[in-house]
């Protein structure tokens, strides 16, 4: 065991995957000379060179697309956005050339790359730069989608993401960068499509990932706890492919789901998530499944609205009650 | 202004045969008189509904690809847009899998997943048919990429049309190319028309070459009608690429004899008949038949023979294709994600 | 009462809201020289000059960022898509620029603009050029999505969507351009947000819209008629802001639902109807809510595939039976 | 080659004052200093986490703002990046508004909603402070769409850093402001780096104006430390605007004398600090100061009042920020969608 930042336990995954694969090499804005944006690539140059570090200019879809083009002829790209914000200018390349590659061209060509960066909101940056876009991402048929909430799945779920023969939409946290954790000694990697349950518990399940499990969903949880609510908390760590059958299984023996997420209520990742378990655990249900979301506005830039917007342990608590029938 | 490295010239014969073999010159023409015929039958099984959805036939617009693509090797790359069944013939696609494909077809080029407009054959390194208007442009670059991560000396030709050229994804993959030096050439096919819209209707430069400019890229432009100064012109653009990694641009003037795709008039409001007629008479595989009679490398006889031999070729596609079978249904959850081949 | 196509439906309300208001312009990819590559503007470019109707270049991302600035200023442009495959390109100028110019700005810019074209499959086009895209856009508050079902609603949508004064996404059907119906004499409009009963039914409510209730639904619902079912069929007509009350009422009576859409099922607008019913109407369901949707893979050319993908008649009868346990 | 207007010159002072009054010319100056003095204090509340997310400021690139900015009139637009704290105090944003916002306040120009990074002014013509690179580039062209559909004789400012040259939507707005003749100036800031990417590393050129090349827009390049001289070359292209409705691309060469943001080093392993340093040399602000002092139209005396003057200035606006209310709860669901004027 040791105890690394969630930047450095990314460095690592991908660090680890350069050395094992000289077909993997990293490009994005500020990942180079700058040593990354928000320090992920720290010191990446300085050991792999100008070849397999580089810098981009501000080219989103440019360089999403010569990401796409090599790993159709063989290289392993991880493609750096600087935050996912930026990602919606490169969404053609990330939607249609990435996910539909393979079928358009009937296995003639498959895509094996990475794309990968912060999302979310930080603190204070507004509407642009504050999305949590994973359900844009995870409509689409022919990608993965990645988001883990701590270290150690961080960096096995990125090596696996790396090895991993499709596009994979890795989506960390900005503000989860220099938070610590333990990552076990040597080599592993962590399976994508199989989540966690990260607290055993009976009456009621919540399901959340990345930041908004780590920050909100497992202080909610504690401060249930102490309220003799025993909560069992499910981290799904992929969001697509989803752990429906863990999901279900909790469900099923308390009855009681809340989704906590931090993108929007429309269609977002917990509107499938509800309804996948409505349908295989309807009768189960003793009580309407609850979300708790962003609001459905924009994010302002005044910290007192953007923490009125966000999903907050508050909302949490009430939401459990709720499915519990408590006040 | 950075001239660019051909002047453009009134169509002409070319007298000089460029030293190739008569061998080759044969195999050229037969390629161009297969894309033609083969696309012909096309616009008639499109008309009688055995072809479905767009269908963007590549007639008149031949040499482009014939030139180019043999100024490379097997193991260079091509990738273009959805006017891609000239570029698969010339790069060796087998018609026969074209047909199929476009009889949406098991034996097709992708199992009748991607038609018309996405033909692929990793095989012959074909990259596609990509339908997305400038969608495919950073992809080239990137292949570009992968080619000097390699340290190989193999190029890739990308195709697109002068609408293609007003796209953002133009602008950021020439960028990169050139910055970063990829050794790719990318081929505008300027023919006139992006659908119904002129191109000083779209491009604020009508010489399309003009955009290299803002990129410090290798240009050159040139009439498209005459394979062998296409062949002559794509070459040098090679051989440059394969010393420097650099990259060129092509502004190749050419014209399309049909409508946009098959769903389109051959002339609408946006160009007349007499326009296309004018275009017809530098007809690029009557050029290529004339200056080779011209050279005395073939005679009348020899074009009766080849027309015969393509029209059986373009018979057993049709026969090939009609008698395959429809992709079985359970194809239809296949190719969504790739099995890890470790 | 006339008899017009979906197409001419279209032409009359630009037409006629372009007579209204001089501010209005319609712009895209052949909308004038051409006559609309679909042909919706056919004629408008020899009634309204060159000044409002614009071809524009292959540049979505331009021409829809021309649209949201000229907007902010106080044009009232219509921008149209050729597809709506092609809006993927300018993604970032519709959910960004559009979407949240208000809010970011504090109030001080509207963006008063309609984003309109043809969504969904047509027949044999492929993956990247079928795409039922709703959801993606959905999802972001400051939008508003519209999608009509018939020649009536087309007319008064379009107008009323010309007359809003927020941004609005307006999906129509390339299939259904040809197809006629009835549109009343004289002006009018149909307001968003508020959803239409197809057909009063006591045994299932079925919510399908746009193409696939014109061409899929109705037809299950006739089928099933035969047979004794008898179905409530819902149109909300808008996406976003959705008529939920209509549609908990509904199943409030029905206790079944079926949903039905062209779309793909993860994060689908149907997952959304789904998780709202659940929560409004929980006590209230006495089976499962089922969605008919696209199958979960990138739609391929061959018509055979193509039709076992999308949504047909015995798929959603086969629903239906299953939400009333018979078989 | 096309060359530019200016041919680019060392750093001078302007013996002549193009005829601007010395109201007007002691009006810049003020405007320049309280830009500087604004944003050293933004600079100070930022470390001290009153001011919150992202803040770039404009220290270094002042005569950028004043000199294009006051060559239009107050019903002329301005559209900007992120960068924006400079042009909005151009534009005659009001600085204790524009310091409420920052300090996340209900009085601030969008109610605490935008911050930094997207101040926007309906009354003063200033439409933001845009956050996406190039995301704001075409809605520049839209604004002068508008100008020209009205028939009216504004132009519209658009300010964009030399990185965002690169991206796609540069290219497909300039495209369309050429082709269809729109009164935008397009304003590129080459500070010289793109956050840590120097010009050289991100664009195929290196003289940016060079892009103008591709769209056959009138263009220029000069060094953006002399405010007269921006102003002669930004009038220049205004009138151009106003007589044919035709953009303009300038090219203004300047330097950013701070971090990329305020949570980025002064200078990083992209830059020196000598190079900062001497950069400094020619410092916006002081140029002016020397200019107007050789020309005998102000002395120290005056500078010294005007130091104490912005002083309270931008006391002022501290004052009335951290007097201000936060933006009430209910404040969250407005401005979400627009009701209808109808
Ligand atoms: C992004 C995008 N916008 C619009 C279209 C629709 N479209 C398909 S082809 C075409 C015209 C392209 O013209 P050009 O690039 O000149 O190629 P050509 O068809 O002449 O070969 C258009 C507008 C598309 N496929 N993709
Ligand atoms: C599409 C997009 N990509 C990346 C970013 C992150 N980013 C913000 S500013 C910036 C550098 C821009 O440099 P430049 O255009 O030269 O402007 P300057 O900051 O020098 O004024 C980057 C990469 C962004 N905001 N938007
Ligand atoms: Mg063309
Ligand atoms: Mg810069």
């Amino acid at each position: 065991m040791a105890t690394v930042s969630m930047r450095e336990a990314l460095r690592q995954a991908i660090d680890e995957e350069m050395a094992r694969d000289d077909r993997v090499f990293l490009m994005g804005e500020e990942v180079a000379q700058y040593q990354g944006a928000y320090k992920v690539s720290q010191g990446l140059l300085q050991k792999y060179g100008e070849k397999r570090i580089l810098d981009t200019p501000i080219a989103e879809a440019g360089f999403a697309g010569i990401g796409v083009g090599a790993a159709m002829v063989g290289l392993r790209p991880i493609v750096e956005f600087m935050t996912w914000n930026f990602s919606l200018v490169a969404y053609d390349q990330i939607v249609n050339n990435a996910a539909k590659m393979l079928s358009m061209s009937g296995g003639n060509f498959h895509v094996p790359i990475v794309f990968r960066g912060p999302g979310g909101a930080a603190h204070n940056l507004g509407a642009t730069h504050s999305q949590a876009l994973e359900s844009i991402y995870a409509h689409f048929p022919g990608l993965k989608v990645v988001m883990p909430s701590n270290c150690e799945d961080a960096k096995g779920l990125l090596k696996t993401s790396i090895r991993d023969e499709n596009p994979v939409i890795f989506i960390e946290s900005e503000v989860m960068y220099g938070e610590k954790g333990d990552i076990p000694d040597g080599e592993y990697t962590t399976p994508l499509g199989v989540g966690k349950i990260r607290r055993e518990g009976k009456d009621v399940t919540i399901v959340s990932w990345s930041k908004i499990l780590a920050h909100v969903a497992t202080k909610a949880v504690d401060q249930l706890a102490q309220e003799g609510i025993d909560v069992e908390l499910i981290d799904p760590r992929t969001i697509r492919p989803m752990d429906m059958d863990l999901i279900v299984e909790s469900v099923k023996k308390t009855n009681r789901l809340v989704i906590v997420e931090e993108g929007w209520p429309f269609a977002g990742v917990g509107a499938q998530i509800s309804h996948d378990v409505m349908k295989r655990a309807f009768d189960y249900l003793d009580a309407p499944i609850e979300r708790v979301t962003q609001e459905d506005v924009p994010l302002p830039y005044a910290h007192n609205l953007e923490i009125a917007s966000l999903p907050s342990v508050e909302k949490v608590v009430r939401a459990v009650k709720n499915v519990l029938y408590v006040s | 202004m950075n001239e660019p490295i051909t002047a453009l010239k009134q169509p002409k014969m070319h007298s000089r045969l460029l030293g190739l073999s008569k061998e080759t010159l044969l195999a050229w023409y037969d390629e161009m008189l297969l894309s033609r015929r083969f696309e012909e039958k096309c616009a008639q099984l499109y008309q009688m509904g055995q072809i479905g959805g767009f269908c963007h036939l590549y007639n008149g617009q031949e040499a482009v690809a014939t030139g180019t693509i043999h100024a490379g090797n097997a193991d260079d790359y091509v990738i273009t847009a959805y006017r891609d069944h000239g570029p698969a013939i010339s790069k060796g696609v087998d018609p026969k899998a074209i047909m199929a494909e476009l009889l949406q077809k098991y034996t097709g080029t992708t199992k009748g997943k991607g038609g018309s407009m996405h033909l692929f054959d990793r095989q012959k390194n074909f990259l596609g048919g990509h339908a997305i208007v400038g969608g495919h442009i950073p992809l080239a670059a990137g292949v570009a990429f992968a080619i000097k991560y390699r340290n190989e000396r193999r190029v890739c030709f990308c195709y697109m049309g002068d609408g293609a050229t007003n796209i953002g994804s133009f602008h950021e993959a020439l960028n990169l190319a050139s910055l970063w030096k990829l050794p790719v050439i990318y081929v505008i096919e300027n023919n006139r028309y992006g659908m119904g819209t002129s191109v000083e209707r779209a491009s604020a430069v009508e010489d399309l070459w003009k955009k290299a400019l803002a990129y410090d890229m290798r240009h050159d432009v040139l009439e498209g009608h005459d394979v062998l100064e296409v062949y002559r012109a794509a070459k040098a653009a090679v051989e440059h690429a394969r010393k420097t990694y650099e990259p060129s641009l092509l502004e190749i003037r050419t014209y399309r004899y049909r409508g946009h795709s098959q769903s389109d008039p051959v002339h609408g409001h946006y160009r007349s008949k007499e326009e296309v007629e004018e275009e017809r008479k530098r007809d690029p595989v009557t050029m290529f038949s004339d200056t080779l009679k011209a050279e005395n490398i073939i005679n009348d006889e020899y074009l009766e023979t080849a027309e015969k031999r393509i029209k059986r070729i373009v018979e057993e596609c049709v026969q090939f294709a009609e008698s395959s079978p429809l992709p079985p249904a359970e194809e239809l959850y296949k190719d969504v994600y790739f099995e890890s081949e470790e």
